[in-house]
């Protein structure tokens, strides 16, 4: 059941993947990075992750990808991307030999410490407390605040400062240069 | 649940990894700057992928929660980067990432 | 319900606000900045950096109380083991509020000659200082991730913040990717590390490595897990094969914020590298010394190298950042031969006290560069520089000092800095790693002296070239002061400095 | 796992399948005459409201009308515009009417509350909820599915590249990415006081008038709520989407035939689930009224099926004040709908937000509720005041500068 649940999902996640990098029109990059996080979710829920596999899809799918969208929309980049070209001969066989590397030395990585992953862990001290008294029905939800709350406390104040630096930030960024007072990019040659 | 065959931990391991380097590799060929971005959101969800799938394996919630912080951070990271970008491309339509040549480098 | 409700309550960890302080100081500093820069039309001119100075002046004296009550309690971890409370997060804690100290004095003079007044900047700067002490005193990764995060996002701001170049927002986006694509290699690496250790926070990391057998540690996945950090940090700390977004975006960003790059963001990136490998991970520092080694030879060629024939001034100091940065990395590798040992070397205060002098210098020299880089600041070519010892002789020699002590020259501070870590290097024999490092410094010589040349030797651009007289506005000239100043007190009585960086080594579990 | 039904629990067997199809289908059938019934009733009450007769040709009281304009459109040429993005412009419709039906499975439609019970009933002899899924992440799906209906009007109009209906799509993801921050604040209220993200809980918690969560959050909650629900919706005062005047026909102008009904379908089949989120949040859902323990009982009427009536009715009266809104409320400039979603809604609502969680903190603390209460308000207002004043100072400068924003 779940093996079935994950090959879909992984099918969709890794599509959509390889869409995101393959197809030359941003706006279908896009949807194809919703297949993928939509992907990412269902294999959240198969994993009993259920809140992130929620928040996954608000915060994402929501509001990322819309952003994305928005941007391409509003400023009108949606032409495509000529693929054929490529600009540094070396680019693509460079990346594919990085990637790969990265993608082997993971899953060799992985494959070698194997026997930490294969027994599935049947007993792992959730599980455990799981089986002998029945879990509430939202525990994974009521697990996840309790440690946001208490072990990762300091962290989630961080997120807070993050989200004003990015606020400040994106007001900085939306001003406009004022018209009248534009330096050209070349001071030696604008008139002084 | 009807258990034919489980997938372990192992398996999300080596999805993530490959969605991982798909997404390096994204960044590495493309050149439109949201296409870039779109590229080092993939490589974030193989990450969160890879904690869910500890996380499960340990019986430890705490990856769960790291997932969270890492949305956050996403979404930080999605909202000022693309601030810059309508910034530049309000500018300069249709650039991409190999006219950014003002710099030389 | 209600019964439920009531058995969930749950116990927040206890809270130190103390030894939060600094960090507290800064980021009311920088929330009141907003809100009453939001409330009122406009400051009156100037006041944005002073209230910057004060809040970071505060934060020092802050982090000297907590210097004291350290050496009166000893180390501890705060907020549930989420940052550390030692003496490495104190000494960063002042590094980087000296740093934003210089740096705001630069800016106010830079901002107005641009025409970009505004709050934005400096509550940025204190900001950013926030990510920057929580990485350097993390005690988690996943703390210290948000903090590199917090720090990284606002500098990407920061980069792409002068509104009228190009270049500036092409760095902003160039650093941006390349930041984003890094910071994925870092977590990727956290994820790792945490499926193998069971744990982000530092000292459950060091328990479930200590206790565990040596064939139950899922070495694979560790390994590959300091890998991927290895990879992020080292485009943070700018470190060769990772810097080629260094020269680009030091180039292209407003020169202050250059030089706080330069400064708090590389200290910072140094204090979580040393975090995560002494502190975190000491059980690994057999396979990760080689890679520290291979890094710093690197880093200290290609820095030296790269620099000398570059043209335009910020470049110069872009690639001599990545010199220095391969000096640090050469510290880090001392350090990392006692990893985990009660005896801590020399490795690690030596690069806690490169970090300070070096900062207080880069900014100085950026401080320097922003003045003669004119309206537009545009004019950082070594043109730029010609003819400045006849017209501005005060802020030529000034130059000369600090370019002097990056180079290393005795009776300056960066002779302290990389006489500390040879010294350290030597000690834990890496006698070939210390010969390169001599022989890049003797390289990177050159570059400054190409520079002073300019300052000193060539005749200033006349007729058509003339570009309008150099202006030094008195905030910038008094953060140069500051930083000329302390460059030679440093140089010349530097006894008591390097006494107190000693006592940096004890970190907290 | 993902919802704990009591039918689930345990073996399945080929009834509790087949119980479960037979709620799929039915939301299915239900939800789509009822779009149908919602399309007649709507006209038919404006018309009314506006002294006319409206749909009275086709069947009783025209009541056939919906179903006869459905067939003509089915019947109509489809087109798509040389410019248009082919496959997006047919993804488009099905994006947006996917997510209206969604929210549906977790909607409680009905079940015995009484005395705290948690919504089972028999059915078949089978033990079950009438709801479909009840996971316990509820609230969260209704906000994910909320937000991934952007998608069918934002790529609608853009997938036909024409300007107008593109102007219309970047609108209407504008205005719906904004008033999501309201929804969502709004609805926290209502977790905050029922301590759960589970729909059936929710329900369950609101078991008399005093804890509906109408009244538990304080009624401004509610208000918030619909007002961003509305906009949401894109319904009026807020359909700039397809203002006519400025916009031809809005994001759908290039739509026709099936394609175009399902854009519609899609509108109706949206407020009528809406309604019933609100039902389900605010107002107890299949809960009877019930006020000091007198509760009004209908159940030996209908049966088991007493929860559906009652939320029926519930859900009739949002229908009409829908429609009301529609015939009586003028449309909004954009920069006023842009200004009452984060000027007024979004901090109003944190506020607001704030307040309960200061008073159920103080609940669990044991302080005094009225000093909390006292200290929030003057907190909230100096606040209040801060940002007013933020604002005034901000529009002055803008008109100094001469800047758009």
């Amino acid at each position: 059941m779940e093996l079935v649940v994950f090959i879909i999902a992984g099918a969709m996640v890794i599509g959509g993947a390889l869409g995101v990098i393959i197809r030359s029109h941003p706006v279908h990059c896009a949807l194809s990075l919703v297949l993928t996080l939509f992907g990412i979710a269902v294999l959240f829920i198969a994993q009993n992750a259920q809140f992130l596999a929620a928040v996954q899809v608000i915060v994402y799918a929501g509001a990322i990808v819309v952003l994305f969208l928005f941007v391409i929309m509003l400023l009108g980049v949606d032409q495509a991307e000529d693929l054929r070209i490529e600009p540094f001969k070396i680019q693509r066989p460079l990346a594919a030999v990085v990637g790969v590397g990265i993608v082997g030395l993971i899953i060799t990585a992985a494959i070698t410490s194997r026997n930490a992953f294969t027994p599935k862990p049947a007993v792992s001290p959730a599980v455990a407390a799981a089986t002998t008294n029945p879990p509430l029905h939202d525990e994974n939800i009521r697990q996840l605040a309790r440690d946001l709350f208490s072990d990762h406390v300091f962290a989630f104040e961080l997120t807070s400062v993050l989200l004003v630096i990015a606020v400040v930030g994106t007001v900085l960024l939306a001003r406009r240069p004022d018209r009248a007072q534009a330096v050209t990019t070349d001071a030696r040659k604008a008139p002084v | 649940m009807i258990a034919i065959a489980h997938p372990t931990t192992l398996y999300y391991l080596i999805l993530a990894a490959v969605l991982f380097g798909v997404g390096v590799v994204g960044v590495m060929v493309r050149r439109n700057p949201l296409v870039l971005f779109m590229c080092v959101e993939l490589m974030l969800n193989a990450v969160n992928l890879t904690f869910v799938a500890m996380a499960r394996k340990l019986g430890d919630i705490g990856g769960q929660t790291t997932v969270f912080f890492v949305l956050v951070v996403a979404a930080a990271e999605v909202v000022v980067g693309l601030g810059i970008i309508v910034a530049i491309l309000r500018r300069r339509p249709g650039a991409t990432a190999d006219d950014l040549d003002e710099l030389k480098g | 319900m209600a019964a439920i409700l009531a058995a969930d309550s749950l116990r927040g960890p206890s809270i130190d606000w103390l030894g939060l302080s600094p960090l507290l100081i800064l980021l009311g500093a920088a929330m009141v900045l907003l809100v009453v820069a939001v409330l009122t039309p406009t400051w009156p001119r100037g006041l944005y950096a002073w209230f910057t100075v004060a809040a970071s002046a505060a934060t020092i004296v802050l982090a000297f109380v907590q210097w004291h009550r350290i050496d009166l309690h000893g180390t501890k971890t705060l907020v549930g083991g989420a940052i550390a409370f030692d003496h490495f997060a104190v000494w960063m804690t002042i590094t980087i509020a000296v740093a934003i100290l210089l740096v705001a004095l630069s800016t106010d003079g830079y901002l107005r000659r641009e025409g970009l007044d505004g709050p934005e900047l400096y509550a940025l700067y204190m900001l950013c200082a926030v990510g920057g002490i929580v990485m350097s005193a993390a005690n988690d990764l996943i703390v210290l991730f948000l903090g590199l995060e917090i720090l990284s996002i606002a500098l990407y701001v920061m980069a792409a913040s002068h509104r009228k170049r190009v270049e500036s927002q092409e760095a902003g986006i160039k650093y941006f990717v390349l930041g984003g694509f890094s910071s994925a290699f870092f977590l990727y690496g956290v994820a790792l590390i945490y499926g193998s250790a069971g744990s982000t926070n530092f000292s459950k990391i060091i328990a479930s490595f200590g206790s565990t057998v040596s064939l139950d540690r899922h070495d694979g996945l560790v390994l590959a897990g300091v890998a991927m950090l290895i990879v992020g940090l080292g485009f943070k700390t700018s470190s060769a094969p990772f810097h080629f977004w260094a020269p680009d975006v030091y180039q292209g960003s407003p020169t202050p914020v250059s030089g706080f790059m330069a400064s708090a963001g590389k200290a910072a990136a140094f204090a979580a590298l040393l975090r995560v490998l002494i502190a975190a991970l000491p059980y690994w520092r057999d396979d990760y010394r080689p890679v520290i080694w291979a890094l710093a030879v690197l880093t200290l060629v290609v820095g030296a190298t790269m620099a000398v024939i570059q043209t335009n001034v910020k470049r110069m100091l872009a690639f001599s950042s990545i010199n220095h940065a391969g000096f640090m990395l050469v510290g880090v590798e001392a350090a990392a031969h006692v990893a985990g040992n009660p005896s801590a070397g020399r490795g690690m205060s030596s690069v806690l006290l490169y970090l300070l002098l070096y900062s207080v210098l880069v900014t100085g020299t950026f401080a320097i560069v922003a003045v003669v880089s004119r309206t537009g600041d545009n004019a950082t070519d070594l043109a730029a520089f010609r003819g400045l010892g006849r017209s501005r002789p005060t802020l030529a020699i000034a130059l000369t000092v600090l370019l002097l002590s990056q180079a290393g020259v005795p009776l300056t501070s960066g002779f302290i800095a990389k006489f500390g870590v040879i010294q350290a290097a030597v000690d834990e024999r890496s006698y070939a790693l210390a010969i390169i490092a001599m022989v890049t410094a003797v390289i990177a010589a050159f570059l400054y002296l190409r520079i002073m040349v300019s300052v000193w030797v060539q005749d200033p651009e006349a007729g058509d070239d003339a570009r309008e007289p150099v202006r030094v506005p008195w905030t910038g000239g008094l953060a140069i002061a500051l930083s000329v100043g302390f460059t030679i007190v440093v140089g010349v009585a530097p006894g008591w400095l390097v006494d107190l960086s000693n006592s940096v080594t004890n970190l907290a579990h | 796992m993902i919802g704990l039904d009591p039918l689930l629990i345990g073996g399945i067997t080929l009834g509790d399948v087949l119980i479960v199809l037979l709620k799929v289908l039915v939301i299915f059938v239900v939800g789509l005459v009822g779009t149908m019934l919602m399309v007649w009733f709507e006209r038919k009450v404006i018309s009314g409201m506006q002294n006319r007769i409206g749909p009275n040709k086709a069947g009783p009281f025209g009541i056939l009308q919906t179903l006869a304009d459905g067939i003509k459109l089915f019947f109509k040429e489809d087109l798509i515009p040389d410019q248009a993005n082919r496959f997006v412009f047919k993804l488009a419709p099905y994006l947006a009417f996917v997510p209206a039906f969604l929210v549906w499975a977790v909607i409680p439609l009905g079940g015995d509350f009484s005395n705290g019970k948690d919504g089972t009933i028999v059915l078949f002899g089978h033990a079950t909820k009438l709801q479909l899924a009840d996971p316990p992440i509820g609230v969260l799906l209704l906000l994910a599915l909320s937000s991934i209906a952007v998608y069918g009007i934002m790529l609608a109009g853009w997938s036909s590249g024409s300007k107008y209906p593109l102007l219309g799509s970047v609108r209407a993801s504008a205005q719906m990415v904004s008033y999501e921050a309201a929804l969502g604040l709004s609805l926290a209220g209502v977790i905050l006081v029922t301590g759960t993200l589970s729909t059936n809980g929710i329900v369950t918690a609101q078991s008399s008038f005093s804890k509906w969560s109408l009244v538990a959050t304080g009624f401004l909650p509610f208000v918030m709520f619909l007002v961003s629900a509305t906009a949401e919706l894109n319904r009026p005062p807020f359909d700039l989407v397809e203002a006519e005047q400025e916009l031809v026909g809005g994001f759908n102008t290039e739509y026709s035939s099936i394609r175009f009904a399902l854009f519609f379908l899609a509108e109706f089949m949206n407020t009528i689930t809406m309604s019933g989120v609100i039902v389900t949040l605010f107002f107890g859902g299949p809960q009877p009224i019930s006020v000091n323990g007198h509760t009004l009982d209908i159940s030996p009427v209908f049966g088991p099926f007493t929860g559906t009536i009652w939320f029926i009715l519930k859900l009739l009266v949002f229908l009409y004040i829908y429609v009301w809104f529609r015939a009586t409320l003028p449309r909004l400039r954009y920069d006023q709908l842009m200004n009452l979603g984060w000027k007024v809604l979004i901090p109003v609502s944190l506020g607001w937000f704030m307040l309960l969680a200061a008073f159920r903190i103080g609940q669990d603390q044991g302080w005094n509720r009225w000093v909390v209460g006292i200290i929030g308000i003057v907190v909230l207002v100096a606040a209040g005041s801060l940002l007013m004043l933020a604002n005034r100072v901000s529009a002055r400068n803008r008109d100094r500068e001469g800047v758009m924003f």
